[in-house]
């Protein structure tokens, strides 16, 4: 690999290379007739070049000029991933405005309030659904004026004004090129390093959205030294599935896709994302721990399912390749047996298990934005993959800190990139600074002040560095606190523990200022279901299952597992979980009760579940609980459960570890 | 031309005229052997009715049986005790074909069950020819193959004891089916299975009734072909001439199998002495299938099936 | 030496067109192994197998292979159940008997072809009924063929060119300057000249059924009345499907006594042979070309294993005997494959192959 | 034809009969449906709606009256002959080709707009191959309109109830029917379900412009869709208003809504 420059240096760029928009017609220039985007779309995957990826953007850049788009101005953007949009996109960026990604799934309030606080003058949308969502936030902010959109189907009879399609759009572009040839050369020519390349809402755990800045300096930096460590090459292949408003999304397949110019690849529909990932096998693959944790739980289910002595031999083979991965990560001897049974292993399961999954071709895989479950991390380490944690933020246009090959570790999230520092502060939060630090919070001084200090970014979370270098990071640095007794207390490390159990979906921890820690679970509805099936355990509904005595005898097992394996720990054997219960209802977004990207919310837990939690810590076996719902019809009536309490024995800690 | 026109429209008529007792003749050979299909085709509307099976294996069954009680009467069993024995067979094998082969095959396309008794067919036939030996047996019951003249027409005492069994056995099951709850049930199921299960009798103990009567009757058609002419392989395709017995009267009627038996006999004799010559003969084989075929065209739901209406 | 690769790998195998999406085969490992297949069928055998194998086992197997992807067109795709398949067999022989000696130049690739039309043009007659009746009733009046045909060439001498013996010999014919009919052909040209016909003819199965005219058949197999009101027009599409089943069929017949027994009367084509056929689609798979294949091989293979069997082991016994047990296992495994896969070995074969595919899954 | 085209109805059935045997299935019933209207029959159970449809769509002939469409009598046809007029169904109790997978069974429903040309397709060369492949885009299309994209190689046979009746609403779409007859497309739907198929309903009609009559009993999903309700009872046809209006009716309060409300 070529030698990376370090510190500032790697700020410089190019003016001929200094945004995404240059860079996209370098690269129609460079490899013009080399893929750069698929979609499958009406059964097919269709592909569409560099040259037609800057060409369709140039045509939708020239269409918003002649809807008089200036520059500076903002675009939401919504929808799932579409070229359309990913062009839309550089269009935007190519006139000096602003792309604004959306969560396509945000109902109208939240899209509201931040097409508002982001002055949003266009929306470019995918379909009927968002379109209808945008009319309704644009009867409120005035500023928003064009709705454009890629799927015209269901729109025939809306006559609204200042609605249009991306294709005539298009047109519009290409009339707008006769007089103005070369408007858009001279508007790309404008911009320059250092103007606003996007603006990303993080949903935040806690109050409104902040819209972090980043400049395309920040991005065109951090994804070319990113790539540079990780010697990604133009024939990588990237299936984009995650959210297009979510940072994760935008630098893998945006900024990296442009800055490296490999291809990138749209799935048909959300509910096709596993069957397209199998039939793109993309070398290049990313998935917050949530992702790589349901295709687990897939693997799982589906083995279950299997007559028993091929049960056996896939779990046989599973063990063994964790057991191996693990010697390896620990940097332990593996023994002759086990060298010997992989490569069957491989024939016989980890090969055909990941190419049933679409990963049999993955050269490098992250996984991000929360502690993985270890047990997900070895599982699919064992079968091959190369699968590495990463650390980063929004705020750091992604990259902090990756594993590198060769140096992966199950506790650490990796050593800095290239021309990025680390320091800890003496409360022990974890700072950094890099190209890609943000230029702020739109419109949000006193949060831009809490976050960035002298150049570095207060991350929020709590680690530190080892003798080696690799970052470790605990919890959230505000979540890390102590139960009444003094004892330390990491709620999301003992969450991730909980819920690395199949049956396990959410777990909430509760223990500050509390004598003992105790747990609200929801368990997985998939997989305990199908578990109930094979059991000829009846249920009606989520509900209904979660308060069969036999699902809570489950999950006190898996409980019971959690807490022997926190005995072995040195700092936090103390905080096992006590008591716990199975929630009546799944945690929902829509509730507010987790965020679109399912992080647990927990003050708004502690307060809607006050009296679930006083139970908990009352001694008592079971809770009434009402709950108001709404029905299909906007109605809404009371439901009532009974929601039963379980004690957990402590196991006693092993003083070995 | 006109010589065909002649031959096929004229000549034949005028033969009939010309020899009146000899038409009588064929026609009462006629009726002897379209009772004699009759009796093949009830097995087949016997099995169909009740279980929705096309049992390719009545033939089988019949030449079986025939085999069984020649096989028994060759080892000096007495006639009675024979008949006994030979009926035991069959029931155990009705039994042994509801366990073995409609059960596992349950709820499957009718075409599988069908093939099922074409495998059913191969199995009896080498099981049969095993155990009591491929060669031609004479079956003796102690009726004479002779004939005797009334008014001048021929009648084989053989052929008219066969014919009055055949009809004896035709009423009987009429009887039976009419007057009797298990044959009330089994009539109602062919309609409708639910309502044979609410009448009380399992489907299992029907179908094993159902092959246990069509076995006796096999017995029965056995008994008569063998002893007209001897119990050999030939005997098992009997049941292709009672196909186009069935295609007229219908895979599902009773009075339809017998009145298609009759015609297909008769029809065959009478094609085959008048019209016969004129093809070079040996139109037996095909003659009632075209008869049938010619008619269903005609009328598609055969002599007696109503007329369905498509529920769509 | 890389991993073994031999189970399917199909992550990264995306489709950019229809037309690679509707392909025959779809996955490449399967395009490989056919093609493979094809190579070596028509290189190896005639190299390598003697005369036994090509004579009694490889090209009888072809020839069966037709007929029975002919039958199979007919009752597995246009659920048209027909029990004359030896009718229309016997059709193509004496067709095929016929023009050539009535036209000794004429190519004896044109004498199959034409053979195969007018056996089509005598399905599609008998077809006629199927408008008017359904199911069994059908079935039997095909039996009606099958009687009726085979009456007419044993009473009709002008069939048989007046042979004394009433048998027809195929003639010394050739292709591309090799013997490939008559008592000097090679079991060798003989195999190929089978293999290539059935190798263009199951290709061509294979093209019908994937296409408008399958789709119509199974249209009407599966749910006659929705056939009807999507534009289905039943008597069209059921005599099309008799049509070229006959013709299948024909051809089979021909190649049968041409290219296999050499000279034949009416009774090889007696209605065992129409059973024979309907037990290799029924074992082999309705509704399935690679199914044919598999039945024809099931079928004609048993009674040679069974033959062999009682020697390889060292019994001896009586030929009556042997073949009473022949019938017996015949009717007994037919009866077990029913029970244990009533769709039959191409049934299986799919399974088996979505085992490996989807393994470690179940499903 | 110029009639239609001066903007008579579409489909007009006048006093039509139907009878099996002695039972009279459909007594004079007449209905005008226009273009592009959505249209909903409903009844108690043997009212003899089915039997209408099945009258328009050629599988009963009707003993006395007249059926026509598109301004011309139609009244003895066959369903092949209907079908090429561009009237497409589904069925009540649904009557996929189970065999198939879902795209075969949509491509079936293009049969009509398929040109034959046997040795071609014989050998799936030239024109048959390029036919083929236009009419998979074609199924595409619907099949992204309804949604079915992860189901497409499924054996239909396989599918869960809900999703057959979608996939034959696909295959009824792919003739691109000018008069589309649905016979409780809602039947045995879950809410959710029966949500996406009045969405779907109404897209097919608003989208391609594709006159509907349908049979439902689901009276809120009639009410919604439907610009006008009929009614029958015992053959005959009681009502033919709005739905605003049927909701107000005493006759069919009596003869349906107060049955139905029992149930």
């Amino acid at each position: 690999m070529e030698a990376v420059a370090k510190g500032t240096d790697a700020l410089a760029l190019d003016a001929e290379r200094d945004t995404f928009p240059k860079l996209v017609r370098l690269n129609a220039r460079r490899f013009g007739s080399k893929v750069a985007i698929r979609e499958k779309d009406l059964g097919i995957w269709r592909a569409y070049t560099w040259a037609q990826y800057f060409e369709e953007a140039r045509l939708i850049a020239l269409g918003l000029a002649s809807l008089g788009f200036a520059r500076g101005d903002r675009v939401a953007i919504v929808g799932d991933n579409r070229p359309r949009l990913y062009w839309a996109v550089a269009a935007v960026q190519a006139l000096g405005g602003v792309p604004v990604p959306i969560y396509q799934d945000s109902v109208e309030k939240e899209m509201e309030y931040i097409v508002d606080h982001a002055e949003a003058r266009f929306a470019v949308v995918e379909d009927q659904e968002q379109v209808d969502k945008l009319l309704g936030v644009r009867a409120r902010c005035r500023r928003l004026q064009h709705v454009l959109y890629d799927d015209p189907r269901g729109m025939r009879a809306y006559r609204e004004p200042g609605l249009a399609s991306l294709s005539e759009l298009r047109e519009l572009g290409k009339k707008f090129e006769v007089s103005h040839p070369t408007y858009f050369d001279d508007e790309v020519g404008r911009g320059t390093a250092d103007d606003i390349a996007i603006i990303c809402y993080t949903s935040g755990t806690t109050g409104t959205p902040k819209g972090a800045m980043l400049s395309h300096r920040n991005l065109i930096a951090t994804a070319r030294n990113a790539a540079q460590v990780e010697g990604l090459r133009e024939d990588e292949e990237v299936l984009s599935y995650l959210p297009m408003a979510w940072v994760g999304d935008h630098i893998f397949s945006y900024a990296q896709a442009i800055v490296v110019g490999f291809a990138i690849n749209c799935p048909e529909s959300a509910e096709t994302v596993l069957a397209d990932l199998k039939e793109i096998a993309p070398t290049y693959f990313f998935g917050p721990p949530r992702i790589w944790e349901s295709v687990l739980t897939g693997v799982m289910v589906r083995v279950e399912d299997a007559a028993r002595p091929k049960r056996a031999i896939v779990h046989f083979f599973l063990r063994l390749a964790q057991d191996i991965e693990r010697r390896r990560l620990g940097r332990q001897p593996i023994s002759l047996r086990q060298r010997l049974l992989y490569p069957l292993g491989s024939f016989l399961v980890y090969g055909p298990l990941k190419d049933n999954l679409g990963l049999s071709r993955v050269r490098r895989a992250y996984t991000a934005g929360e502690a993985i479950g270890p047990e997900i991390f070895l599982f699919f380490r064992g079968l091959g993959v190369n699968v590495k944690q990463l650390y980063g933020m929004t705020e750091a246009s992604v990259f902090v800190t990756i594993q590198r090959d060769g140096d992966v570790r199950l506790d650490t999230v990796g050593t800095p990139i290239t021309g990025v520092e680390i320091r800890i502060s003496n409360e022990g939060e974890v700072l950094f600074r890099s190209p890609g630090v943000f230029q702020g919070y739109a419109k949000n001084p006193e949060a831009t002040r809490q976050t960035l200090e002298g150049g570095w970014i207060r991350s929020g979370d709590a680690g530190f560095l080892d003798a080696d270098g690799h970052l470790k990071i605990i919890d959230r640095a505000k979540d890390v606190s102590r139960l009444a007794d003094g004892t330390m207390f990491a709620p999301k490390f003992l969450e991730n523990k909980l819920k690395f159990s199949p049956y396990v979906r959410e777990a909430v921890c509760i223990g500050q200022g509390r004598p003992c820690v105790t747990a609200l679970l929801n368990i997985d509805l998939i997989a305990v279901g199908s578990w109930a099936e094979r059991r000829n355990i009846a249920y009606t509904s989520y509900a209904d299952l979660a308060q069969k005595p036999e699902v809570y005898e489950l999950i006190h097992r898996e409980v019971e597992r959690v807490n022997r394996s926190l005995a072995e720990d040195a700092v936090l054997h103390a905080t096992q979980v006590r008591r716990f219960l199975i929630l009546h209802k799944e945690l929902d977004p829509d509730d507010e009760e987790i965020t679109r990207t399912r992080k647990v919310r927990r003050g708004f837990i502690a307060q809607k579940y006050a009296p679930l939690i006083e139970a908990l810590y009352s001694g008592r076996d079971h809770v009434q609980v009402e709950a108001k719902v709404t029905y299909e019809d906007g109605r809404t009536g009371t439901m009532r459960a009974d929601v039963k309490i379980r004690d957990v024995d402590l196991v006693a800690a092993q003083g070995g570890r | 031309m006109v010589d065909v026109v002649y031959a096929v429209l004229v000549a034949p008529f005028k033969d009939m005229a010309g020899s009146p007792a000899f038409l009588v003749e064929v026609l009462i050979g006629g009726v002897f052997a379209g009772l004699m299909y009759s009796l093949v085709a009830l097995g087949f509307v016997l099995i169909f009715k009740a279980s929705g099976v096309f049992n390719f294996a009545q033939g089988v069954m019949v030449l079986f049986a025939a085999l069984t009680l020649v096989g028994l009467l060759e080892r000096g069993v007495p006639v009675v005790l024979a008949l006994a024995l030979t009926t035991a067979v069959m029931v155990a094998l009705a039994f042994a074909i509801e366990r073995f082969v409609l059960r596992p095959l349950v709820n499957q396309e009718h075409i599988i069950l069908f093939m099922a008794t074409i495998g059913l067919n191969f199995f009896l036939e080498g099981f049969g020819e095993m155990l009591w030996g491929a060669n031609v047996k004479k079956l003796d019951i102690g009726i004479p193959d002779r004939s005797f003249v009334v008014r001048g027409v021929q009648i084989n005492e053989l052929e008219l004891t066969a014919a009055v069994t055949a009809a004896l056995l035709v009423t009987l099951l009429a009887m039976f089916f009419q007057k009797t709850r298990i044959g009330r049930a089994l009539r109602a199921v062919a309609d409708d299975h639910e309502a044979a299960l609410s009448i009380g009798i399992p489907l299992k103990t029907i179908w094993v009734v159902v092959w246990s009567v069509a076995g006796v009757v096999a017995i029965v058609a056995g008994l008569m072909w063998g002893a007209k002419s001897g119990v050999q392989f030939s005997l098992s395709l009997i049941a292709l001439k009672a196909l186009p017995v069935l295609i007229l009267g219908g895979f599902e009627s009773v009075p339809g199998a017998i009145v298609g038996g009759l015609i297909i006999g008769i029809g065959e004799k009478v094609g085959e002495v008048y019209w016969g010559p004129l093809v070079g003969g040996a139109i037996e084989n095909w003659f009632a299938y075209v008869l049938a075929l010619a008619f269903l065209l005609a009328r598609p739901q055969g002599l007696f099936g109503e007329k369905i209406i498509e529920r769509v | 030496m890389g991993r073994l690769e031999v189970i399917y790998r199909e992550a990264g195998q995306f489709k950019a067109t229809y037309a690679s999406d509707q392909a025959i085969f779809p996955i490449v490992q399967d395009r490989v192994v056919v093609v493979a297949i094809a190579v070596v069928a028509f290189v190896v055998p005639p190299l390598v197998a003697g005369e036994y194998w090509l004579q009694a086992i490889l090209i009888p197997f072809l020839i069966y292979t037709l007929a029975a992807i002919g039958l199979n067109l007919l009752t597995g795709y246009a659920g048209q159940l027909s029990l004359g398949t030896g009718g229309f067999m016997a059709v193509g022989a004496y067709s095929a008997f016929k023009l050539t000696t009535a036209f000794p130049q004429l190519s004896i690739v044109v004498v199959f072809l034409l053979s195969g039309l007018v056996a089509a043009v005598i399905g599609l007659g008998f077809g006629i009924p199927s408008l008017r009746i359904k199911g069994f009733y059908l079935a039997v009046a095909t039996l009606a063929a099958q009687f009726f045909l085979i009456w007419l060439f044993n009473k009709v001498a002008w069939f048989t060119n007046y042979a004394s013996s009433g048998t027809i010999t195929a003639p010394h014919r050739t292709l591309l300057g090799v013997t490939v009919t008559g008592p000097n052909a090679s079991a060798a040209a003989r195999y190929v000249m089978a293999l290539a016909f059935v190798a263009v003819f199951a290709l061509v199965a294979k093209n019908l059924v994937r296409g408008r005219i399958g789709r119509s058949w199974m249209a009407i197999r599966d749910r006659d009345i929705a056939a009807e009101i999507i534009g289905v027009r039943p008597l069209r599409t059921k005599l099309l499907a008799f049509g070229i089943s006959s013709f299948y069929c024909g051809v089979a017949g021909a190649e049968l006594v041409f290219l296999y027994l050499g000279s034949a009367e009416t009774l090889a084509f007696d209605i065992n042979q129409s059973f024979l056929v309907l037990f290799m689609v029924i074992i082999g798979g309705l509704g399935s070309i690679l199914g044919s294949w598999l039945g024809a091989a099931f079928i004609l293979m048993l009674p040679i294993l069974l033959t062999n069997l009682p020697h390889a082991v060292g019994l001896t016994m009586s030929v009556a005997l042997q073949k009473q047990i022949e019938l017996m296992v015949f009717g007994g495994l037919i009866l077990f494959f029913l029970i244990v896969e009533p769709h039959g070995l191409a049934r299986l074969w799919q399974i088996g192959k979505e085992k490996l595919r989807l393994w470690p899954f179940p499903h | 034809m110029s009639r239609a085209e001066a903007g008579g109805p579409l489909l007009e059935v006048e006093g039509v009969s139907v009878r099996f045997g002695a039972l009279i299935a459909l007594n004079r019933v007449s209905l005008g449906v226009a273009r592009e209207e959505v249209v909903a029959i409903i009844g108690p159970n043997g009212a003899g709606k089915t039997t209408l449809l099945n009258a328009i769509s050629g599988f009963y002939h009707p003993y006395e009256g007249r059926i026509a469409f598109a301004g011309r009598d139609r009244t003895h046809l066959r369903p092949p002959d209907v079908a090429a007029l561009g009237i497409a169904r589904t069925f009540q109790n649904v009557a996929l080709f189970r065999g198939m997978s879902v795209l075969d069974n949509i491509m079936t429903g293009r049969l009509l707009k398929m040109r034959g040309s046997f040795l071609l397709e014989a050998l799936y060369w030239g024109p048959a191959r390029r036919q083929e492949l236009e009419h998979r885009a074609a199924v595409e299309r619907i099949i992204d309109f309804l949604e079915i994209q992860g189901i497409r190689k499924t054996p239909a046979g396989r599918l869960p109830y809900g999703l057959q009746k979608r996939v034959e609403l696909a295959r009824a779409l792919a003739a691109e029917p000018t008069l589309l007859l649905l016979d409780e497309p809602m039947a045995g739907m879950n809410v959710e379900e029966k949500e996406d198929m009045c969405r779907f309903i109404l897209d097919v009609n608003q989208e391609f412009g594709t006159t509907i009559v349908l049979i439902e009993h689901d009276m809120g999903v009639v009410m919604d869709i439907s610009d006008r309700v009929v009614v029958l009872d015992y053959g005959r046809k009681i009502a033919d208003a709005p739905p605003a209006e049927i909701r107000s009716d005493r006759a069919v309060l009596d003869a349906y809504l107060g049955v139905a409300h029992e149930s």
